[in-house]
């Protein structure tokens, strides 16, 4: 028999249960669709097309009411964790607060209603809006134009790698080598590849920072460009960036900025000034888009003017007649997206650009270190920073004395965190870091939740050492306790065919 | 009055006291000064929440969404289908909106369990056993198909089918500049793939058809997989999730890779994003999937749950050897798409395809009966079909805007100047229309009409 | 130090402690408030008006960020039990699942943003959906006309009352007293009294319904009326309607009908036919507006043809020109909301009518009625029933037995439902029954839930007897346990400054 | 297609087979056979929820919301403020909508602490010590003032500014039918309360002011204490919410009950409903306090939760001799004030008060200077006030909604015909204009500019 839709012993409010599946919940025969009433001839539709074509039986989806459905994913949404309940400070994330007035705008008819395809003398709205945010974010970057087309920060690489190529070959050369940090983000070198270049790994030095001497080893002109993050995924300032860029300008490289960090940096220094060349923003990370659980986000593309010829299209650009068409450039590497780009998120950076302005942007990359920074020096004595020097907006932390005193490690940490009313930081990331703690508290995070994070950590700590099992242990608060991920690697169930087939 | 920085200017100076400085700029002294913005960015100042509203507001007036005032009949892999208000108040729940990739599965045991859902049902769609968590949106997912069919057979060489959206090509041919993958494209005769007049040369990796094609014409599955066949190659068809409602599933039918758009499946047209990239494949390929996987498990109490697994393909892991870059993807998309389908359930999707096929082809009836337009290929379809006009496309859409349509789309506003999948003498004259089930027989009364008039 | 807005340990996902009250997460200076910018000139207030009448100090609200604000009240809403959440088979209140759709018609702009105060030209959408419902409910009680001014049931109770009182003063008759039975709702003889009546309470008898015996023996001539709920709060339909109805019209009185219950018959039988002459309707339960929490609802009233002079005033009325404008009766008792009555919960009612109509009216009636008696039949050897007959859509079950047998009461029943992840019904009403557990499943929940339901109930009546502790403690799985209500009485804490004055 | 019943007719026929019934018919076999409807209901056939929410699209169509096309000046007890999203969003949650009174404590926290909120910023707001957990309306507020004042006082007769918004005196008049109350107005002179001139008679109970009054004009509530001196009587005080902001606190003159309507405090103009109404009072009526209460405590392991208290007031438990009949009030307004209340702060609620009275003075400023309009009363005034007009006020208003404008309202409108409050000369050409911060300096230019016209 099916499972009830009405019971939520699984609401952490009432109890521990699993949440059935929707399938489990499934009745055959009940329905909650309702269609309007049309009038339109209802021929059979097996005298419109081949019967040939058709499936016979329809598919297996759920079968429930209205009620169950909202019961189900209500109970489904309480066991979840969301910046809206608490502090997330999940380093390289930048999981900030962001504002509902937002989801308003993302949701006017004006914007929400319009299909891609409609001609641009109905849609001046959106490209009005989608100019002036390209104006925005190069002003933010100190790039000459950009692509809004990339629907996320690994599609702004691919695209960044792509216009290397295209500049590259557009000089007749052939270069087959791109240079990361050993601290990149797995996005990077993934990109590389599928960039059809070559990945150089070049390692930090003991600041954490680009070792410029390793790196001019590795420069020469099969060297396409360099992928940095700066401030670094180590939280740091790649102080030598003049430097750098130089030393990759001289052999023919083009400077990427991965903009996953911009939060840090915004309204205080751009790219562009640094000496990069091709720069891509998380807007779901530094400009009010929620991540949804794992996206949606975009990954708009900035860059040079050597580079502009070479943006993907169609771009929406200004018309004599001061209106916004539709163009391609010349040389083009062509288009990345089905449509425009993943344009309500383009159109909430764009609201967030507008609300903060010139000064408001600087405050939030200053509110976003102070608050780094006080965490790094409060908790400097209890998990020693991977390197101890200022950060910026996010510090890495390490619980290797922790591990090595009580055998509590950094996953313990994360996990005992979630106990103590806290998301965990980000772990074992960057790799470089032994037993890393990568935490981010963002600018929207108040003095006093710092407190009681910091607080949190330091208890955990003592804790360890009294009683390590403890942190073993943990979460035991939380709906599911520690999952087993190797079985569920082992034998894959991925659907629920899959257990039903395993059971 | 306020932002949303919650710092007062006391704590900001106690906070700074803490760590020994004596401004805010000290925070960035590791910035070399030369860099730094002397006179800050050339941006307007701040404003306020309501006035930033009412920008937005204003913007929004001077487009024209679809509804009572432009009632929408242009579809080209963005379709105005129903979507209840019990989808937009469940997939807007904060915890879903606002939680990040579910890095801690103790804590996201809701989003997790969503996209376990939303696997199986698209796994059911496609007729194939594996599902990923979603990719980006249509043209991307079919990318990802090609990409995962070329490194399982190690040949670059893809024969793709003109039927496939012209943008879809034109993504698959710039990411190819990376990827070095060498597409090949197979001509449409009266709106069906002509497998016969495929370029000849090296065995192929990959066949890639639509189903249905851009032109809203249906394939013959069955012909694309016995091209496959001759080379060995994987077969990857992009299916729209809809016609999938009455279809036989392309996993029944040999796909080896099922892509599509999965906008139609709870999404608003959203000027064409945030969109949702539909991604299924067979068993043997689940080690090559692009992009996250959601497992079931158990913790260590015995209770059922759910993580990430297979983690090894992804770049965080496996990094220049990862089978995709994709990390950010469009998982809300994923969560709505799966509450969708769990409210249309297999009879109301059968609905609701049914319905937009007799829509569409009651729509065509009038058009060509009424009013004689004459269609652009002859071949079966369902909700979509392209009919070609006396006037130019533009001017026919810009006439029944004015009379309360969007008439349809352009073809050759999809078209890359490249792109041969039409005749020349056609291109510009060709209008690709969409019927849903949500558009009354007043409506299609009214736009035949309207269109007759327009279309001279 | 205020207390930290981002800390998460009292959402029951992660922890169980406390939420601070938003006052104690306000930290002096800190605001979330945005405005639009005017451009009206700034005049300081106290040139504007006399400084005397200003206050010197703002009032002491918090001053929250809007990240806290959210943290604060999302923690607030994982703390709250919902009819989303799960089954709420509380009797008399009618928890059904009230479908999203209506909650968007509540918010459409159309509706939501017309000024009360709008001249009838500008609002005739308003006016005509009104007097759609007027016609809807009279055609679903068998009345003649209505007013939809009253703001609830007990609203609509008063309003009653005093069409009553205007009635019988019409007719120069001085009624002192209205009768109600032992069963009736608290608001029947609270509303009675503000109607200027003395309450005449008349028993049920050995079935649960009014003893009309004994019900002729205190009708008389000074008798104003009756109120009589059909089905009653025992859930049992009043079989003698028509006898009773005779016979309070004989002596010259009204018969009132609240409804309350009118899930139970919606479609089926209507208040008018059985002889009524003033019904209410609780929108509310029956038609589709969620509780709130505790409210909104709406309570309007429907009455004979012989009352309808009398109605509140201004009614939406069809003007000869095809419109709708306001008129006043000419006897009318006069106005009873600051307005029109709960406008957008009229529009649910609306909109819920229309979508049933005819025979969807029915079916729910039938479903809520099939349900409540299925559950009477499968409890009745655990929790016997207080009268052993079918019921109509709730069941009034009795701990009696159990109680006597392991000292398990009603409300502990109540409490360890809620740790078997179902909300409580109502416990220890009606008054006239012992240890009462009064069920409502409603038609909105599905076979499978009311099995589960049914094995919570079994499984804590046979708990009970092995280890009736257990139900004494319950519930624990909750994010408070029993709270000490005498100690909430004895020493009333009711704001932030109670506290601060008790500690 | 579907309703919202779950149940399927296999399921049906199980049950009824379960009770042994033959038919669902039989259920209702305890209704006297001729009472029950034969032919069904009347109504049309039920429809499909998308036809249901097209329909009421189309009524709300035939309305004329403000916004962009009808700038809102109208105020008249409700008002046109900024209410955010992020109130919207919460005070939207699923668990405090679809919840019930909350009679189970332990699992309804999240609305009892909410509540607990409420009732301290209504206390605070009033200066008074305790506060309900909401009313009605401000109209029903007013009659729970009075109520309570008679009772505490033993004294019938109740001294009612004409001050006090017509509508509400209309509801008063209307319930003291039942309760016997004998109400007295006390006319007005040049816009204020003349206590001298209220009739006289034995010692009355309760004296009603409204501050300000529904012209718009500040009461000076130390005269109406002294009033309530001589007699002994309970001081009750209309307040507005937002005027609060920054008038002296009603509780710090003597006002003994503070009542007032709180749609200002995050609720939409919804066309008059559901509204809220506010409720506080001094310690010593505590007992007497009409509604729901509730307060602080603990749990069996010692952990702050809430309750509701002081139960023995209520109609459940007291019956006949209850406080008040209410029972289902305006919980989810009054959790929206209280997210409102905390989205705006002391500064941002002063800030609002303090805009809306600049606002409202210039635009009087260039009714009259600019533009010779009269203003009916001098007395001093904050967002609202009266202007006398040369047209009838109905023409005036008709005039200014072609103009895009919701010219105020007209004070006939509101009045009942035995209303006294205003000459009977000027009843009809009198429009009472309200002006909120959300106006801007264009739009009361183009206002006042369209009034002159129209006021003709
Ligand atoms: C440093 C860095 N680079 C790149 C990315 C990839 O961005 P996205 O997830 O939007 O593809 C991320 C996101 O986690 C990141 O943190
Ligand atoms: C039988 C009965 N009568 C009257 C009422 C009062 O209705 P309301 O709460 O809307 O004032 C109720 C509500 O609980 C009720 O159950």
């Amino acid at each position: 028999m099916s499972a009830p839709g009405g019971r939520a012993r699984s609401a952490p409010l009432l109890g521990r249960d699993a949440e059935p599946t929707i399938f489990e919940l499934s009745v055959p025969g009940r329905s909650a669709c309702q269609l309007r009433t049309t009038g339109v001839p209802a021929t059979p539709l097996d005298e419109l097309v081949d019967p040939g074509l058709l499936r016979t039986e329809p598919v297996a989806l759920p079968e429930v009411s209205e009620r169950d459905l909202v019961g189900h994913v209500t109970r489904l949404s309480h066991r979840q964790f969301s910046v809206d309940l608490g502090a997330y400070p999940l380093g390289s994330c930048t999981m900030k607060y962001n504002p509902k007035a937002f989801d308003e705008i993302a949701a006017m008819p004006g914007l929400a209603d319009v299909h891609p395809a409609t001609p641009a003398p109905l849609s001046q709205g959106w490209l009005e809006l989608l100019c002036e945010l390209e104006r925005e974010l190069c002003e933010v970057t100190g790039m000459h134009a950009a692509t809004l087309q990339p629907a996320a920060g690994a599609a702004g690489e691919l695209t960044g790698l792509l216009l290397m190529r295209a500049f590259h070959d557009a000089h007749g050369e052939r270069r087959t080598k791109v240079v990361i940090p050993d601290s990149a983000h797995g996005t990077n070198p993934a990109s590389v590849t599928l960039g059809g270049y070559e990945v150089v790994t070049v390692p930090s030095d003991g600041r954490g920072l680009v070792d410029v001497d390793a790196l001019r080893q590795v420069l020469d002109h099969d060297v396409a460009g360099i992928m940095l993050t700066n401030p670094n995924t180590l939280g740091l300032f790649e102080e030598e960036i003049e430097e750098i860029a130089a030393a990759v300008h001289e052999v023919g490289g083009l400077l990427y900025y991965d903009g996953a960090n911009l939060n840090a940096i915004v309204g205080v220094v751009r790219p562009g000034d640094m000496g990069f060349d091709i720069v891509h923003l998380n807007l779901h990370k530094t400009f009010a888009t929620p991540h949804g659980g794992g996206g949606p986000g975009a990954g708009p593309v900035a860059v040079a003017e050597r580079l502009v010829e070479f943006l993907p299209g169609p771009r929406p650009t200004r018309t004599e007649d001061g209106g916004v068409g539709w163009t391609t450039p010349p040389r083009s590497i062509g288009r990345l997206h089905s449509w425009h780009g993943n344009a309500l998120v383009l159109a909430r950076a764009h609201a967030y650009l507008r609300l903060h302005g010139r000064d408001g942007l600087r405050r939030v990359a200053e509110r976003a270190v102070l608050n780094a920074n006080w965490l790094r020096v409060r908790l400097a004595p209890t998990y020693a920073p991977a390197f101890d020097r200022p950060c910026m907006h996010e510090v890495v932390l390490t619980a290797t004395a922790l591990k090595r005193a009580s055998g509590v490690r950094a996953l313990d940490v994360a996990k005992r965190l979630l106990e103590e009313g806290f998301h965990a930081p980000t772990v074992y990331f960057p790799l470089v870091v032994d037993e890393a703690l990568m935490v981010e508290p963002t600018e929207t995070e108040s003095p006093q939740t710092l407190v009681a994070l910091a607080e949190a950590f330091e208890r955990i700590a003592e804790e360890a050492t009294a009683d390590p099992e403890r942190a073993h242990e943990a979460p035991l608060t939380t709906p599911v306790r520690r999952l087993d991920e190797a079985r569920a690697a082992r034998r894959v169930i991925a659907t629920e065919d899959d257990r039903t087939a395993a059971t | 009055m306020a932002d949303y920085l919650p710092h007062t200017d006391a704590e900001v100076a106690e906070m700074l006291g803490f760590l020994g400085l004596g401004g805010l700029d000290e925070l960035f002294s590791v910035v070399p000064a030369a860099l730094r913005l002397a006179g800050g960015l050339a941006l307007d100042a701040g404003r306020s929440e309501p006035d930033v509203v009412g920008e937005l507001e204003a913007l929004g007036a001077q487009n024209r969404p679809i509804g009572r005032d432009l009632v929408c009949f242009a579809g080209a892999g963005a379709y105005d289908h129903e979507v209840p208000a019990v989808v937009r108040a469940l997939a807007g729940r904060s915890e879903f909106v606002t939680a990040y990739t579910p890095y801690q599965a103790e804590v996201a045991q809701g989003v997790l369990q969503a996209v376990f859902e939303y696997q199986t049902m698209v796994a059911r769609l496609a007729g194939l056993p594996v599902a990923n968590a979603s990719l980006y949106d249509g043209a991307t997912a079919l990318v990802e198909g090609l990409n995962l069919a070329t490194a399982a057979t190690g040949r670059p060489r893809v024969l793709l089918s003109a039927g496939v959206h012209p943008h879809w090509r034109a993504v698959a041919a710039t990411l190819a500049r990376g990827t070095g993958h060498a597409l090949e494209e197979v001509p449409l005769d009266d709106g069906r793939t002509a497998w016969a007049s495929a370029p000849q040369g090296a065995p192929v990796g990959a066949v890639v058809v639509a189903q249905p094609n851009w032109l809203g014409c249906l394939e013959d599955l069955a012909a694309a997989r016995r091209r496959a066949d001759v080379d060995g190659a994987l077969l990857v068809v992009a299916a729209d999730p809809i016609a999938a409602g009455v279809l036989r599933a392309p996993g029944s039918l040999g796909a080896d890779v099922v892509v599509g758009e999965g906008q139609a499946l709870g999404t608003r047209l959203s000027f064409g994003g945030p969109y949702l990239g539909l991604f299924a494949c067979a068993r043997e390929q689940v080690r090559r999937l692009p992009g996250r996987l959601v497992g079931e498990t158990v913790d260590v109490a015995g209770t059922r749950g759910y993580v990430t697994t297979l983690r090894a393909r992804e770049q965080d892991i496996r990094r220049e050897k990862a089978t995709s870059n994709v990390c950010t993807n469009q998982t809300l998309m994923a969560v709505t798409a799966a509450i969708q389908l769990s409210w249309l359930g297999p009879e109301g999707l059968r609905e609701v395809a049914t319905r937009s096929a007799q829509g569409a082809h009651y729509c065509l009836d009038q058009l060509r009966t009424a009013h004689g337009v004459t269609v652009t290929a002859s071949a079966p379809f369902l909700r979509e079909f392209a009919v070609t006009t006396t006037a130019p496309a533009e001017v026919v859409l810009a006439r029944l805007a004015d009379e309360g349509f969007l008439g349809g789309v352009a073809a050759a506003a999809l078209m890359a100047d490249e792109d041969r999948s039409l005749p020349p003498e056609v291109r510009d004259r060709t209008v690709v229309v969409a019927v849903t089930e949500r558009r009354t027989k007043a409506e299609i009364d009214g736009f035949a009409a309207a269109f007759a008039k327009a279309a001279r």
